[in-house]
C-alpha cells in the first residue's frame, strides 16, 4: 500500500512561479504598449508633462528598491548557508526599504493632489489631452506597481514568520526563493518606470 | 492492492473529509474538479444557447416580434460574454483537461491540485460578478462581448460587473495555463519523452502557453475600462485624448489568440479520437506537433486581421493580412493529416466518430470561410457582418462545440463507467448536424449580401434567408436537447462501462473505468509511441 | 523527481559587486538626461534600463545558475511582448 | 450578387471574392468527398484490419507547400482589391462632409445643402470627409463594396466612384448602441444631368422635409422622429436613457448644474438649452455626456416646431 505522500516539487513550484512572473510582466506589458503609442502620438506633451516629475525622489526610490533587492537576494544565499538570522536580517532591510519607498511614493502623490494633480481633476483636464494621457498612465502604472509592493511586502512578512517558525529552513526555501522572484519582478518593473517617467522629459 | 479494493476507491465514490456537495466543492482531486467544471460549464451553456435561440427568435422577421431592441442588445452581449469567457475558454481544458491530462502523462494529480481548485472557485466568483451585471442598478450591458471604447464608456448600463467579471475569469485562465504548463514538465510518466506523448496534452500544452501570455494583455485592458469609466484616467476616450483603436489592438492582442485556445484543444481531442476509431496511428503525429506550436505562436500575431476596417495604416494591413494567411498553413496540414488518418484503417462507426468527422466538415466551412477574412479586399465586405458571425460560429461553436461532444461521447465511459444510449446519441447528433447547418450556413449569404450584425432589424431583402436560419435554431436546439437528456440519463442508468470500451491505446484506457482516486496503483513506465495499437486489448 | 539541480549558494560578494553596478548605472542614466540627446535620450534610457534588468534577472533571479529551459522561455516571453509591440507599431508608425 | 461592378471598387473586391469562394468551393467539396469515400471504403465490416501507416514525409511536404502558394495568391488578390480603398481621393473629387451621431446620418454638401440621405452623381469620383460626433459608427454600402469605420475624434476618408444610377442600402456596421439597427440610410445615384439639376435647385430636400403635416406639434413629432430623438427619449414617460418629454413642459425639474442641484421651470429656454447644449444642466437621475448639441441639425424654425411639440405633450 502506498501512502499519500506529500508530492514536493521545488523545481517545479518555481517553474510555476516564473510563468505567474511571466503573467505579471505582461500585464504591465499592456500598459508599456498603450504608454509607448501614446508617448509616439504626443512626444512633446510627454516631454513636457515629464518635467512635472521630481527626478530626486525617482532617482532614490530606484536606489532603495535596488538595495531592498540585492538584500532579498541575499536572504536566500543566507538560508542556504543556515544561517537564520542573517536570513532575518536581510528579509528584515528588505521590508524596511519598501516601506521607505511607499513612504515617499506616498508623499510624492500627495504632493500632486495637493496642486490638483489627480485623474479626472479639472486642472488636469485644462492640461492638453497628451498631458492627461501622461498623467493618466503616471497613476495608473505607478499604481499598480505600488499595489504589487504591497503584496509583496505581504508576502515577505509571511516568510519572515515562516523562517522565524523554522518552516523555511535550509533544506525547504522554495518559498523565499518564490517571494524573491516576486519581489525582483517588482524591481524590473520599476527599473523600467523611472525612467519612462522621471528621465525622458 | 486488490482489484475490488480498487473498485470502491473510485474517484466517484471515494469519501473524504467532507461529505456531500462539500466533497466535491472541496475536493482537489483533478478529476472531481474536472466534473465541477463540466456541471457548470453545462449550466452557463443551457442559458447560452437559449439566449442565442431568443435572437434567432427575434430575428426571424423583419421589426419587433419578441422583444424590444434594449433587450436584444443585451441578450446578444450576455450571449457572447457567457459563451465566449465562461463557456469555449475554459471549456476543453477545464473539463478534458483536467480530467484526462494527468491520466494520458500518467501521473495522480497536476502539480498544483489546491491551485486547480482554486481555479475553480475564481471561475465561479467571475461568473457570479459577470452575470451580477444582468440584475444591478441600470440594466444589462449592451456593449457586445468586445466592449469597444468608447461606446463601453457612454453607455449607462452595468459595464463594471460584466467587465470585471470578465477579467476574474482570465484569471482562472491562467492558474489552469500555469498548472497544466508545470505539470507536463514535471509529472510525466518515466519513459514519456516529450515525443511520446499524446497529442491531447501537447494541444493542452499550446493552449496553456497562449493562456498565460495573452490573458494579462485583456485583463490590464479591462482594467484601463474599470478605471476610465470611475476614474476618468484618459485611455481610450478622445474626448480625453485617448485612441479608441488602440483599445481594439489590446483587446484583439488577446481575443485573437482566444481563438486558439478554444479551437486547440478541439484539435487535440480529434486527434485522439480518430485514431481509436480507425485503428491506426494518427498520420504524421510530428507534422500535428509541430503545427499545434506553430498556430500557437504565429497566431499571437494575427490580431490585426478584425480591425482591417479600423483605419489602421496601409502597411500594418498588409502584414496583418500576409501574417494571417500564414496562420492557415498550420490549420490546413492538420485536416489532411486527419484525413489521411482514415485511409487503410478499419474504421468503427460509433458516436464520438461522427462527431470528430462532422467536426472535420464543419471545421473545414469555417476555416476555409476564414479565408475571405483574412484578404483584404474581401474582408471589408465582409467584416462585421452576418458572414463574420457565421464564419465565428463555424469555428468556435463548430470546432469546439463539436470537439466538446465528440469528447463528452468517447470518455463518457471512462468518466462515468456507464455507457451512453448509442441509438439516443446518434439520433440527437443527426438533428444538431442538421439544425446546425440549417441555422448558420444562410448567414454565409445573408453576409455577403450586407446584412451587418448585431441588428435587432433588418431591410426586408434579407427576411428569406432569416427565417430558414431561425427555423434551423430550433431544429439545433432539439438536437441539443436529446443529446444532453440521453448523457444526462446515461450517467445514471447506463450500462457499466469496460475499461477500454473503444481500444484506445493513449494510458487513460489502460486504468479502470471509473480511475481510481489517484489514477494509477503504480505510475506506468512508457516505452511505447502514443498511438501504438499492437498491444491494444478491447474491454 | 529530482528536488536538487539548484543547490547553487551564490556569494554575497557577487550580490554587492552587481548592486554596485546597477546603482551607478542608475546614476548614470540620470546624468544621460541632463545632455540634451533629443531622440536618443529614449534609446539610451531604454538601453540602460534594459542592461539593469538583465542583470537583474541574471544574478538576482538566478537565470544564470538555472537550467537551459528557464532561460529560454523567459527569451521566448520578451521576444514575444517586443514582437506584439513592433506589430503594434506597425499601424502607427506609418499611419 | 456576388459580382456587381456597381462601383470602382467593386472589381477588385469581387474578383478576390471569385478567386477565393473558387479555392474554398475546391477544397471544401473535394475533401469532403475524400473523406466520405475514405469512410465507406475502410469501415470496419469492409476493412477489418488496419494498416499501421504513420506518415508520410513526401506527402506531408507536398500538403504544405501547395497550400503556402494557394494562399500567397489569395492574399495578393485581396491585397490588390483593396489597394484603391486605401489610396487618396483625386483632386477633382466631389466632397461631402459626412458626420455620423448616435443612430444618424448626415451628409453636407460644398452648397449647404444638408440632408440624411447620400445623393452623388454617377460617374464621378465622390470623396466622403466622414466625422463621429459620439462613438465608433461604420459606413457601409454593400453594392459598392465600401466599409469605413469613423471613430470620434479624428476624420477620416473614403471615396469611390458609383457606376449605376439607382437607390442603394446604406448601414452602419459598427454597434452603436440601442438604435444601432436603425441608423440605415440609402445613397441615390443620380446621372450627371439630374445631379446638376438636383443640386442647383436650392429649396428641396435642404432640411429634412416637414411639408405636408399640419399642426406645429405634429411637425415637431416628425422632427423628433427622425432625428431619432425617441431613441433615448420617450412620450408616454417611459424613463430610457434620458427624461422623457411627457409633462415637462412648464413643471419644476431638479437638474445638476455645475455639481450643485438646482430647481429650474422647464419653459422655452430650457427645452432649447437642452437640445442645444445638453450637458450644461442634467435632470437628476441621468447620465452626463450621452448628448451631444444639435446645434448644427437643426434650424431656428424646426428648433420651435420641437418646442411646440414637447408643450403638447402635457
Amino acid at each position: 500500500m502506498s501512502t499519500v505522500a506529500v508530492h514536493r516539487d521545488d523545481v517545479g513550484s518555481k517553474i510555476g512561479m516564473w510563468l505567474f512572473i511571466f503573467t505579471e510582466l505582461l500585464l504591465f506589458g499592456g500598459l508599456f504598449i498603450v504608454y509607448a503609442v501614446y508617448r509616439y502620438k504626443n512626444p512633446v506633451a510627454f516631454h513636457l508633462a515629464g518635467e512635472e516629475l521630481d527626478v530626486t525622489v525617482g532617482t532614490l526610490n530606484t536606489v532603495i528598491l535596488l538595495i531592498s533587492s540585492a538584500t532579498v537576494a541575499m536572504s536566500i544565499s543566507a538560508v542556504q548557508y543556515g544561517n537564520k538570522r542573517a536570513t532575518l536580517s536581510y528579509l528584515l532591510i528588505t521590508i524596511l526599504l519598501a516601506l521607505f519607498f511607499m513612504i515617499n511614493k506616498y508623499f510624492e502623490w500627495s504632493g500632486k493632489f495637493g496642486h490638483g494633480m489627480y485623474p479626472g481633476s479639472e486642472k488636469l483636464t485644462e492640461l492638453g489631452q497628451g498631458e492627461v494621457l501622461f498623467f493618466g498612465l503616471y497613476f495608473a502604472m505607478t499604481g499598480l506597481h505600488a499595489l504589487h509592493i504591497i503584496i509583496g511586502v505581504t508576502i515577505l512578512l509571511i516568510m519572515l514568520v515562516r523562517i522565524m517558525n523554522n518552516k523555511i529552513n535550509k533544506t525547504y526555501f522554495v518559498q523565499l526563493e518564490n517571494s524573491g522572484l516576486y519581489w525582483h519582478l517588482v524591481d524590473i518593473i520599476w527599473i523600467f518606470l523611472f525612467p519612462l517617467f522621471y528621465l525622458i522629459s | 492492492m486488490s482489484n475490488s479494493h480498487n473498485q470502491e476507491s473510485s474517484y466517484l465514490d471515494y469519501k473524504g473529509r467532507f461529505k456531500g456537495i462539500f466533497a466535491w466543492i472541496f475536493s482537489t482531486d483533478h478529476k472531481r474538479i474536472a466534473l465541477l467544471y463540466l456541471y457548470s460549464i453545462a449550466t452557463f451553456f443551457i442559458v447560452g444557447a437559449l439566449l442565442g435561440l431568443a435572437m434567432k427568435l427575434e430575428l426571424i422577421a423583419p421589426g419587433k416580434t419578441i422583444m424590444e431592441a434594449k433587450t436584444y442588445n443585451g441578450v446578444f452581449t450576455l450571449h457572447g460574454i457567457t459563451m465566449i469567457f465562461l463557456i469555449v475558454i475554459p471549456g476543453l481544458p477545464a473539463v478534458f483537461g483536467n480530467f484526462l491530462l494527468p491520466i494520458m502523462i500518467g501521473a495522480k494529480d497536476v502539480s498544483f491540485p489546491r491551485l486547480n481548485l482554486l481555479s475553480w472557485w475564481v471561475y465561479i466568483f467571475g461568473a457570479a460578478v459577470a452575470i451580477s451585471s444582468q440584475f444591478l442598478g441600470n440594466g444589462p450591458p449592451d456593449t457586445g462581448w468586445t466592449f469597444y471604447a468608447p461606446y463601453s464608456f457612454r453607455t449607462t448600463t452595468n459595464m463594471l460587473p460584466a467587465v470585471l467579471g470578465a477579467f476574474i475569469l482570465g484569471f482562472s485562465s491562467i492558474l489552469t495555463g500555469l498548472n497544466f504548463i508545470v505539470t507536463i514538465h514535471r509529472m510525466r510518466a518515466p519513459g514519456m519523452s516529450w515525443l511520446k506523448m499524446p497529442l491531447f496534452p501537447w494541444a493542452l500544452y499550446g493552449t496553456a502557453w497562449i493562456q498565460l501570455l495573452a490573458t494579462p494583455i485583456v485583463g490590464i485592458t479591462l482594467l484601463m475600462i474599470v478605471a476610465e469609466r470611475t476614474l476618468h484616467i484618459g485611455f481610450f476616450d478622445p474626448t480625453l485624448g485617448g485612441d479608441p483603436v488602440l483599445y481594439q489592438h489590446l483587446f484583439w492582442i488577446y481575443s485573437h489568440p482566444a481563438v486558439y485556445i478554444m479551437i486547440l484543444p478541439a484539435m487535440g481531442v480529434i486527434s485522439e479520437i480518430l485514431p481509436t476509431f480507425a485503428r491506426k496511428p494518427i498520420f504524421g503525429y510530428k507534422a500535428i506537433v509541430v503545427s499545434t506550436l506553430l498556430i500557437a505562436f504565429i497566431g499571437y500575431f494575427v490580431w490585426g486581421h478584425h480591425m482591417f476596417t479600423a483605419g489602421m495604416s496601409g502597411t500594418a494591413q498588409f502584414a496583418f493580412s500576409f501574417l494571417t494567411f500564414l496562420v492557415a498553413i498550420p490549420s490546413a496540414i492538420k485536416v489532411f493529416n486527419w484525413i489521411a488518418t482514415l485511409y487503410k484503417g478499419s474504421i468503427q462507426l460509433k458516436t464520438p466518430f461522427y462527431w470528430a468527422v462532422s467536426f472535420l466538415f464543419v471545421f473545414m466551412i469555417g476555416g476555409l470561410s476564414g479565408l475571405v477574412l483574412g484578404s483584404l479586399a474581401t474582408n471589408v465586405h465582409v467584416h462585421d457582418t452576418a458572414f463574420v458571425v457565421a464564419h465565428f460560429h463555424f469555428i468556435v461553436f463548430g470546432g469546439v462545440g463539436y470537439a466538446f461532444f465528440a469528447a463528452l461521447h468517447y470518455w463518457f465511459p471512462k468518466i462515468y463507467g456507464k455507457m451512453y444510449d448509442e441509438g439516443w446519441a446518434n439520433t440527437g447528433w443527426v438533428i444538431f448536424f442538421m439544425g446546425f447547418l440549417i441555422l448558420y450556413l444562410p448567414m454565409f449569404v445573408l453576409g455577403i449580401m450586407g446584412m451587418p450584425r448585431r441588428y435587432f432589424d433588418y431591410v426586408d431583402e434579407f427576411s428569406r434567408l432569416n427565417i430558414v436560419s431561425s427555423l434551423g435554431a430550433i431544429l439545433m436546439i432539439f438536437g441539443l436537447i436529446v443529446i444532453i437528456l440521453n448523457l444526462v440519463r446515461s450517467a445514471r442508468y447506463g450500462k457499466t462501462a469496460m475499461a477500454n470500451p473503444w481500444g484506445g491505446p493513449t494510458l487513460e484506457w489502460q486504468i479502470s473505468s471509473p480511475p481510481a482516486l489517484e489514477n494509477f496503483n503504480e505510475i506506468p513506465v512508457v516505452s511505447k509511441d502514443p498511438y501504438d495499437f499492437s498491444n491494444v486489448k478491447l474491454g | 523527481m529530482d528536488n536538487k539541480d539548484n543547490t547553487h549558494i551564490v556569494k554575497y560578494r557577487t550580490y554587492l559587486f552587481v548592486l554596485i553596478t546597477l546603482i551607478v548605472f542608475t546614476f548614470i542614466s540620470v546624468a544621460i538626461t541632463g545632455i540634451q540627446l533629443g531622440k536618443l535620450a529614449v534609446v539610451g534610457a531604454l538601453v540602460l534600463a534594459s542592461f539593469k534588468s538583465s542583470l537583474v534577472l541574471w544574478y538576482f533571479m538566478h537565470l544564470k545558475y538555472e537550467n537551459q529551459f528557464l532561460r529560454l522561455m523567459v527569451g521566448l516571453v520578451l521576444f514575444v511582448f517586443i514582437a506584439v509591440l513592433i506589430v503594434t507599431f506597425f499601424d502607427y508608425s506609418f499611419q | 450578387m456576388i459580382t456587381s461592378n456597381l462601383s470602382n471598387l467593386a472589381r477588385g473586391v469581387d474578383t478576390a471574392f471569385i478567386v477565393i469562394l473558387s479555392v474554398i468551393f475546391f477544397f471544401l467539396i473535394g475533401l469532403t468527398v475524400v473523406l466520405i469515400i475514405f469512410i465507406l471504403r475502410y469501415r470496419e465490416s469492409k476493412n477489418p484490419v488496419a494498416s499501421q501507416i504513420h506518415g508520410n514525409n513526401k506527402l506531408e511536404i507536398i500538403w504544405t507547400v501547395i497550400p503556402l502558394l494557394i494562399v500567397m495568391a489569395m492574399f495578393y488578390f485581396g491585397w490588390t482589391g483593396w489597394k484603391p480603398m486605401d489610396s487618396a481621393p483625386p483632386d477633382d473629387a466631389f466632397e461631402i462632409e459626412t458626420t455620423a451621431r448616435m443612430w444618424k446620418w448626415s451628409f453636407k454638401y460644398p452648397n449647404g445643402k444638408r440632408l440624411d440621405t447620400l445623393v452623388i452623381p454617377a460617374g464621378k469620383p465622390v470623396s466622403l470627409n466622414m466625422n463621429s460626433l459620439d462613438v465608433i459608427h461604420s459606413i457601409y454600402i454593400p453594392a459598392f463594396r465600401l466599409k469605413k469605420d469613423i471613430n470620434p475624434g479624428s476624420e477620416r476618408n473614403a471615396w469611390f466612384i458609383a457606376n449605376t444610377p439607382g437607390i442603394y442600402d446604406l448601414f452602419c456596421t459598427e454597434y452603436c448602441g440601442l438604435e444601432h439597427s436603425s441608423m440605415i440610410s440609402s445613397v441615390k445615384v443620380l446621372s450627371a444631368d439630374e445631379f446638376e439639376s438636383w443640386y442647383a435647385d436650392s429649396v428641396s430636400e435642404t432640411h429634412i422635409a416637414v411639408k405636408t403635416e399640419v399642426s406645429a406639434s405634429s411637425r415637431g413629432k416628425q422632427i423628433v422622429q427622425q432625428l431619432g430623438c425617441n431613441a433615448c427619449h420617450s412620450a408616454d414617460g417611459t424613463k430610457i436613457v434620458g427624461p422623457s418629454y411627457l409633462g415637462v413642459f412648464g413643471h419644476e425639474v431638479t437638474v445638476i448644474r455645475d455639481g450643485k442641484t438646482v430647481t429650474v421651470t422647464a419653459d422655452e429656454d430650457y427645452i432649447r438649452r437642452s437640445i442645444l447644449d445638453p450637458n450644461f444642466e442634467i435632470v437628476e437621475g441621468y447620465n452626463k455626456g450621452l448628448m451631444l448639441s444639435y446645434e448644427d441639425l437643426l434650424s431656428d424654425e424646426e428648433l420651435d416646431l420641437i418646442v411646440e411639440y414637447i408643450k403638447s405633450l402635457n
